[in-house]
């Protein structure tokens, strides 16, 4: 009787035309963490909260920045430090109030407190004020000309419901309190939340006082977002029917998915380029004696020891590309050259070695995430072969990201396996975290221990240069710089797929950022 | 005069095994009469106990009958199997086994073990079979039957339980009871009580009883008539009396001398020298004849002779009392 | 009798103590949570100071008193994944794997028991051994490869049954339930055999070892000897003289399903505890993971001392002398 | 004693391997099929696991030997790139799947024989001190028997696993996971073993002979061992053989949990976790064969168990 009723639905849903009543079924491995829009930078979280809530400024499955709630910004002629930004008229919250300038200084108040996540985000922010009903001014500490480049994941909510429902903080672990926004939602998006269970399943459906309904796609006026954890299950539930579009597919899977004809697959590179990096300290976290990571010669061999087309090849089947440089391809300060690939293979990889004085080899410990990247353990077994030929013995220590990263952060690994995401696509964002000596506010995700004054030096003024040329120019020398001290090996920028019935039309996003207005459905 | 309850002719028992095919029980015949008991004695693995559960259908396997019958009331129940054999236990024939503390059910009450057998065979109400049971531990003599019959068995002293078990092995009225070894597990003070009850039932209710131990002293106080077996042979059968004060077959004598309570005597207690031997190893000629002081070649080389073919009372070449040559 | 489950519960305390003493000496290797809750921009005196927040820069002795403190209190504090009470998502995920321990712990027994009388009555035939060999397929493979067969064969194959979630679930005060709906029942096969599987061919196994021994006993000749039927012999005499040690051991097994749940609900994305669990250690969501091993605990106690009790009901003759039950 | 008596006891005294031949427990062997199927499985999967690097054809313990583009080559067919051929293929390393199996083998045999043994010994000496000493030794071992029973074996293996790697200096992690599993699984696993040594030892102990030892002021308690493991080793057999099936499977368990043998030198268990993923890519043979080889193996120890215990229960027999 159902699946009579189901066909008579689906009938009608026909008649009545596309647009109405399509639902779609998501399914990714994790789930979002939290509704608080500002509590946890993180994919997932982030691109369920973009379903239902919006920053000013949008990056687009393009990639580019795309007016959102604020259709127009600029920097001041006169001050470099002070932007305007108009805020779109006529936008309504779910619960029917206006979306003002006041909202706007709330939210990015509220995401520059301390317990707000995104704070790191826009810490370039030094104050935010309301010039008009919609219109906002926000100074900066000092010139910052990429300002608009780190708002597309700063959420905008309502500051009289926030008030009202007693939820300005952002969570507080301290206290021991849940907060209201962390599982209720009034946002200014697309789709208005009708349930949710954590970590089972969130359903929404669209909101009809959108103000970009007529705007966007919007090929489904509902969504059922359900994470499948185990990668083999995610796969039956789209094989099965039970879902029509998922994220995180196994690379090993894609072929099945193109060879079955209700099914298709949307690539495109990603914003995340994984990388080993190395201890080059004078002594080894584990191990005795004179460290040989501390010699560039050792680190150019091991570099050309890594057979990355083979991992491209077998391990990523195709899905990856072969990277050259620690930088996604569409970030500011990438050129093909950057990217390129020390010649020579094992033997002269060999050679190089036994020209350093380590023609004997020597041993080192890799530790590697195994929840964390695409096949990111398969990866760091590879090179543990590719490492061996060249006479060097890796010790492989795969562990999950809670206790991998520590040993990043905390200096305790003398090789390691990294990935990173540029959001703001920008140089300055990889040399801020990944090159500068690590410090308080720089440098932090270094575990290398490299230390290079001149970088850093360079590293503080190009966030202040407001000549982009100029910058762009500093940009390419410091790369230079990077390049040739070979701290980091890198493997390559990793590619995204998306899975879906073939009946779904999405535009995959670089940062893997769902966002559904945009998709259409047959 | 009719039928014997019990009529056992040429019983033969096999058990395979892969040393070859044993005979725990060997041309075995005997008859018992309603109201008598018949005594059934000898070493352990004589198959004594092997022919009981013979008669009453529960050899275990792969031990089976292979030749001979067993004649209920002159009718054939060798053959009978699960069904009709099921009707005739308990009905029409009563066990008692050996250990009263392990023939229980310990999780039903004895009323619920007495009445779930009455209603198995008798056609009778719920109600009625309640007063059958109560009825039945009266009969073997526990006090305040009424209020015991909902008792767990655990709650009876060891004379007590096997009083019940008599009440279970007699409560749907057989005419034929195994009694395997209802004693042995008994203090001694206790087993002249059982054996005197089993007595008055057998009197006053007309039951054939088989009485399987290996006790003179209880074949000597309860029975009619006793048969002697050795190694799955009757080495002889004949009324009480005689074959305590006139053992003819050697083996007899030496189990007589060997009792204390049988010999009466002031004559020192004889042992029979040597072991039964195992069925697995039975030797040429007589089975006795290894620990008989009376063995001659022919003894050794010929089996003995059966019962029907001697006097029908022992199976032995050479029986005591008679002279040397009678059967040569 | 009081006074035994007096004594019981006092011993039960103590486990729970020491479990939780030993869960916590745990949770300072499974990683740092500090990691997971910070986004990538954060600064080290983030680190520092959310450390701080969350008591982590304690010693962990510190920190389980602190736990057992507000424990008492029924406080277990907020999942630092979720940012909510954790007794409110343990509330909320019970039912679910409640539910399913609960089917496939029915199926465990009701097939162990049925599979296992027969077992043992017809030892010798072919059926019997059939069922014995097919058995030992399921306590063969690792009860993962068994789930994801299964959802290969029945989901992806013969589109037969979902592969994954609990349906559409009814909410009844509090409680939801996945017993009132089409979706829900369909739902529940799979992890139910999946997860009831291995269980059932060891309770299999234990009563067809049981009923082999009892059948050996007196009573039951003496029974057979009696004329009984083989029914009433098999079913009133035998089983109930071999539920004992199965009762035992079957209340015992209940906690391993509770325990095993955590692979099926992974595989099957069942959204119950177990799943809860796994989320929780990769996450280091040291409040979740120590309020579950809790209440594995106190469920695993209370089990034994349910199992205890009902060896009193079960043999009279413990009723009698009133002694600890049947060790 | 008669000449005949003495010629039968000659007679039934042969050899000590004709004895063991002619025992009821071969004889009850050679008439089980399937009981010598198992074992016929059972000895040529321990015996290639034992004889891995003479058979062998890789060494896939030896990472410098792998070639990546080897990687996922179908049983029997040349690799596309380097045209080797591998009788079972190669996984996702481009190792030599049948190689690959013949060593993870090794790993979860040694696992299962170790953790086994491990139960065994605790099981059997914590069994006899209950039982003899009684009091509250053995209230507080039988106590926490029960507590361990309660607890999931795979709780307990997690538990220790945790707090193992933990304290485990990183260096030594690779190779300490393996001792690890073995102690998790076998100290989740000896309750089985102390209550049958424990009973045995409480028949034991009230028997004559202890008792009177006890009365002339002997210590009974080397006696009554010689007394007692004779007694338990059937018993104790049975167990450690389905025990072994169980450690074999628990540690493919544990490995799906992330808590299993490093990928690098990987069990028949962590070949599955692995394999698992290639379930719907069309790389059958990642799975299929690893996962064969652990159902051979588990099944047919467990068959021989399951004889075992039937054929050294007397009463059954």
């Amino acid at each position: 009787m159902t699946k009579h009723m189901l066909l008579a639905a689906t009938a009608l849903t026909l008649t009545l035309g596309a647009a109405q009543a399509e639902t779609l079924r998501w399914a990714r491995s994790g789930d979002a963490l939290t509704l608080d829009p500002h509590a946890q930078n993180e994919g997932p979280t982030l691109a369920l909260m973009h379903q239902m809530m919006e920053p000013l400024v949008l990056r687009n499955p393009a990639g580019e920045l795309e007016a959102a709630l604020a259709t127009d910004w600029s920097v001041s002629p006169d001050n470099p430090d002070v932007w305007t930004f108009t805020l779109r008229e006529g936008v309504k919250f779910h619960d029917g109030a206006d979306f003002t300038a006041e909202d706007v200084v709330f939210s990015i108040n509220r995401a520059l407190t301390e317990n707000s996540d995104m704070k790191g985000i826009i810490s370039s922010v030094a104050s935010v004020e309301a010039t008009g009903d919609h219109e906002v001014q926000i100074t900066t500490k000092g010139p910052n000309p990429l300002l608009p480049a780190a708002l597309p994941n700063i959420l905008m909510i309502d500051k009289d419901w926030a008030e009202a429902n007693d939820t300005v903080d952002v969570q507080d672990v301290e206290g021991g309190e849940e907060t209201f926004a962390s599982q209720n939602v009034n946002g200014t998006g697309p789709y208005q939340l009708v349930s949710r269970e954590a970590d089972v399943k969130t359903e929404m459906t669209v909101f009809d006082g959108y103000w970009g309904a007529d705007g966007f796609a919007m090929g489904y006026s509902d969504i059922v977002y359900t994470p499948i954890q185990n990668p083999s299950t995610r796969m039956a539930a789209l094989f099965s029917g039970e879902v029509d579009f998922i994220q995180d597919v196994p690379v090993q899977d894609l072929q099945r998915i193109e060879s079955d004809p209700n099914l298709k697959i949307v690539s495109s590179p990603q914003n995340r380029v994984i990388f080993f990096g190395l201890n080059v300290g004078d002594t080894l976290v584990n191990g005795e004696g004179e460290n040989p990571l501390a010699d560039p010669a050792v680190r150019e061999a091991m570099n050309m020891a890594i057979n990355r087309d083979a991992i491209q090849q077998v391990v990523m089947r195709g899905q990856s590309i072969p990277a050259g440089v620690i930088m996604p391809p569409f970030v500011n300060g990438w050129n093909e050259e950057l990217n390129t690939v020390p010649e020579g293979g094992v033997e002269a990889a060999k050679a190089k070695l036994e020209e350093a004085g380590w023609g004997d080899g020597f041993t080192v410990q890799l530790d590697c995430p195994n929840d964390r990247y695409i096949n990111d353990e398969a990866i760091c077994q590879a090179a543990v072969g590719m490492m061996a030929q060249i006479g060097v013995t890796v010790n492989l220590n795969a562990q999950p990201k809670a206790q991998h990263f520590p040993l990043v952060n905390g200096l305790e690994s003398d090789f390691y396996m990294l990935g990173w995401g540029v959001p703001s696509y920008d140089s300055e964002y990889i040399f801020n975290f990944l090159y500068h000596t690590k410090e308080d506010l720089y440098g932090t995700w270094n575990g290398t221990r490299y230390s290079n004054p001149e970088l850093d030096e360079m590293i503080k003024a190009i966030a202040a240069e407001v000549d982009l040329d100029k910058r762009d120019a500093m940009i390419a020398e410091m790369w230079e710089m990077a390049k040739s001290d070979t701290v980091y090996l890198p493997i390559h920028h990793q590619v995204l797929n998306w899975a879906m019935k073939s009946g779904v039309g999405a535009a995959v996003d670089a940062d893997d950022q769902v966002k559904v207005k945009y998709f259409t459905a047959e | 005069m009719s039928d014997p309850v019990l009529s056992v002719r040429d019983l033969v028992v096999e058990i395979p095994t892969r040393r070859g095919v044993l005979r725990p029980v060997d041309g075995v015949s005997y008859d018992i009469a309603a109201g008598e008991i018949l005594g059934v004695v000898g070493e352990s693995g004589a198959g004594k106990s092997m022919t009981g559960n013979a008669v009453i259908g529960l050899l275990d396997r792969p031990a089976r009958i292979t030749s001979g019958e067993i004649l209920l009331t002159g009718q054939p129940i060798h053959r009978l199997q699960g069904e009709a054999l099921r009707r005739l236990r308990g009905r029409r024939m009563g066990m008692i086994f050996q250990d009263p503390l392990t023939s229980l059910n310990p999780l039903l009450t004895v009323g619920d073990q007495l009445t779930e057998t009455i209603l198995e065979h008798l056609d009778v109400s719920p109600a009625e079979a309640r007063e059958r049971a109560v009825a039945a531990l009266d009969e073997v003599g526990i006090p305040a039957a009424r209020q015991r019959i909902g008792s767990y068995p655990h709650e009876f002293s060891g004379g007590m339980r096997q009083r019940v078990v008599i009440a279970l092995a007699l409560c749907a009225e057989p005419e034929l009871v195994i009694a395997d070894e209802p004693t042995t597990a008994l203090d001694v003070s206790v087993q002249a009580q059982i054996v005197a009850l089993l007595k008055r039932l057998c009197r006053e209710r007309g039951v054939a009883v088989m009485l399987v131990t290996h006790d003179m002293g209880v074949i000597a106080e309860a029975a009619d008539r006793v048969a002697v077996m050795y190694a799955g042979r009757l080495a002889e059968l004949g009324p009480v009396r005689d074959v305590v004060t006139a053992a003819r077959h050697p083996y007899t004598a030496g189990l007589m001398a060997s009792t204390p309570d049988a010999s009466r005597g002031q004559r020192r207690l004889r042992q029979i020298p040597g072991a039964m031997p195992r069925l697995d190893a039975l030797p040429v000629g007589c089975a006795f004849h290894p620990r008989c002081d009376r063995a001659e070649p022919r003894c050794r080389q010929t089996p003995g002779p059966t019962l029907s073919a001697c006097d029908g009372r022992a199976a032995c070449w050479f029986p005591l009392g008679q002279p040397k040559e009678v059967l040569a | 009798m009081l006074a035994y489950i007096i004594r019981r519960v006092a011993q039960s305390i103590l486990v729970l103590l020491v479990t939780g003493f030993v869960a916590f000496s745990m949770f300072s290797f499974v990683g740092d949570p500090v990691e997971n809750m910070l986004g990538q921009e954060r600064t080290q005196a983030d680190v520092d100071r959310l450390r701080e927040q969350l008591g982590l820069d304690q010693p962990f002795v510190v920190q389980y008193g602190k736990f057992l403190q507000q424990a008492a209190q029924g406080n277990f504090g907020l999942s630092y994944r979720q940012g909510r009470p954790v007794s409110d998502i343990l509330a909320e995920r019970l039912p679910a794997t409640l539910e399913l321990a609960a089917v496939s712990g029915l199926l465990a027994l009701m097939g162990g028991i049925g599979f296992g009388i027969f077992t043992a009555i017809r030892r010798r035939g072919v059926g019997a051994n059939v069922i014995m060999t097919l058995s030992l397929v399921g306590v063969s493979l690792p009860t993962f490869l068994i789930g994801i067969l299964l959802i290969y064969v029945f989901s992806v194959e013969l589109g037969w049954l979902p592969s994954f979630g609990r349906g559409d679930v009814v909410e009844i005060g509090g409680w939801t339930t996945g017993f009132l709906t089409a979706s829900g029942l369909k739902a529940l096969v799979l992890p139910a055999i999946t997860l009831g599987l291995y269980q059932m061919t060891l309770i299999m196994r234990l009563v067809r070892t049981e009923m082999l021994e009892v059948l050996r006993m007196d009573y039951i000749r003496f029974a057979r000897a009696r004329g009984l039927r083989e029914r009433a012999i098999n079913f009133r005499h035998a089983l109930k003289n071999t539920l004992v040690p199965v009762i035992t051991i079957t209340g015992l097994q209940l906690g391993s399903i509770i325990a095993f749940a955590i692979i099926t609900e992974t595989v099957f994305q069942w959204p119950g505890v177990g799943l809860l669990f796994i989320n929780a250690i990769q996450f280091v969501d040291i409040p979740v993971m120590a309020a579950y091993l809790m209440m594995i605990s106190v469920m695993f106690v209370g089990i034994n001392l349910i199992v205890d009790l009902l060896y009193f009901a079960i043999d009279p003759r413990l009723r009698i002398d009133g002694k600890a039950g049947g060790h | 004693m008669s000449d005949h008596q003495a010629e039968i006891e000659t007679r039934r005294t042969p050899g000590r391997l004709a004895r063991a031949w002619d025992s009821d427990l071969a004889y009850s062997f050679r008439h089980a099929p399937v009981a010598m199927v198992s074992a016929a499985v059972v000895l040529i999967l321990v015996l290639s696991a034992l004889l891995a690097p003479w058979i062998a054809p890789y060494d896939p313990f030896d990472p410098g030997s792998l070639n990546l583009m080897n990687g996922f080559t179908p049983p029997g067919q040349p690799n596309a790139f380097t045209q080797e051929t591998f009788v079972l293929g190669t996984d996702d390393q481009g190792r030599d799947v049948f190689s690959t199996i013949l060593f993870g083998m090794r790993i979860s045999l040694f696992v299962g024989f170790s953790a086994v043994l491990l139960a065994m010994v605790i099981g059997v000496v914590l069994g006899l001190l209950a039982g003899y000493l009684g009091g509250w030794v053995e209230s507080v071992i039988m106590r926490v028997a029960d507590i361990q029973l309660t607890f999931p074996a795979i709780l307990v293996a997690m538990l220790i696993f945790g707090i193992a790697k933990g304290i485990t200096p990183p260096a030594y992690r690779d190779q300490m996971a393996i001792w690890v599993l073995i102690l998790a699984i076998g100290l989740s696993d000896w309750v089985q073993f102390a209550r049958v040594v424990r009973g045995a030892t409480l028949v034991e102990k009230s028997r004559d002979y202890v008792q009177a030892a006890r009365l002339v002021g002997r210590r009974p308690f080397s006696i009554m061992i010689r007394h007692i493991l004779p007694n338990v080793l059937n018993p104790v057999l049975v167990i450690a053989t389905i025990s072994l099936a169980l450690a074999i499977i628990a540690e493919a368990t544990l490995s799906f949990l992330g808590v299993g043998a490093p990928p690098t030198k990987p069990s028949l268990g962590t070949l599955i976790r692995i394999g698992q993923g290639f379930m719907f890519s069309g790389e059958w043979w990642i799975l299929l064969f690893p996962a064969l080889t652990l159902l051979a193996l588990a099944l047919s120890i467990n068959l021989l168990g399951d004889w075992l215990r039937d054929a050294l229960n007397p009463r059954l027999r």
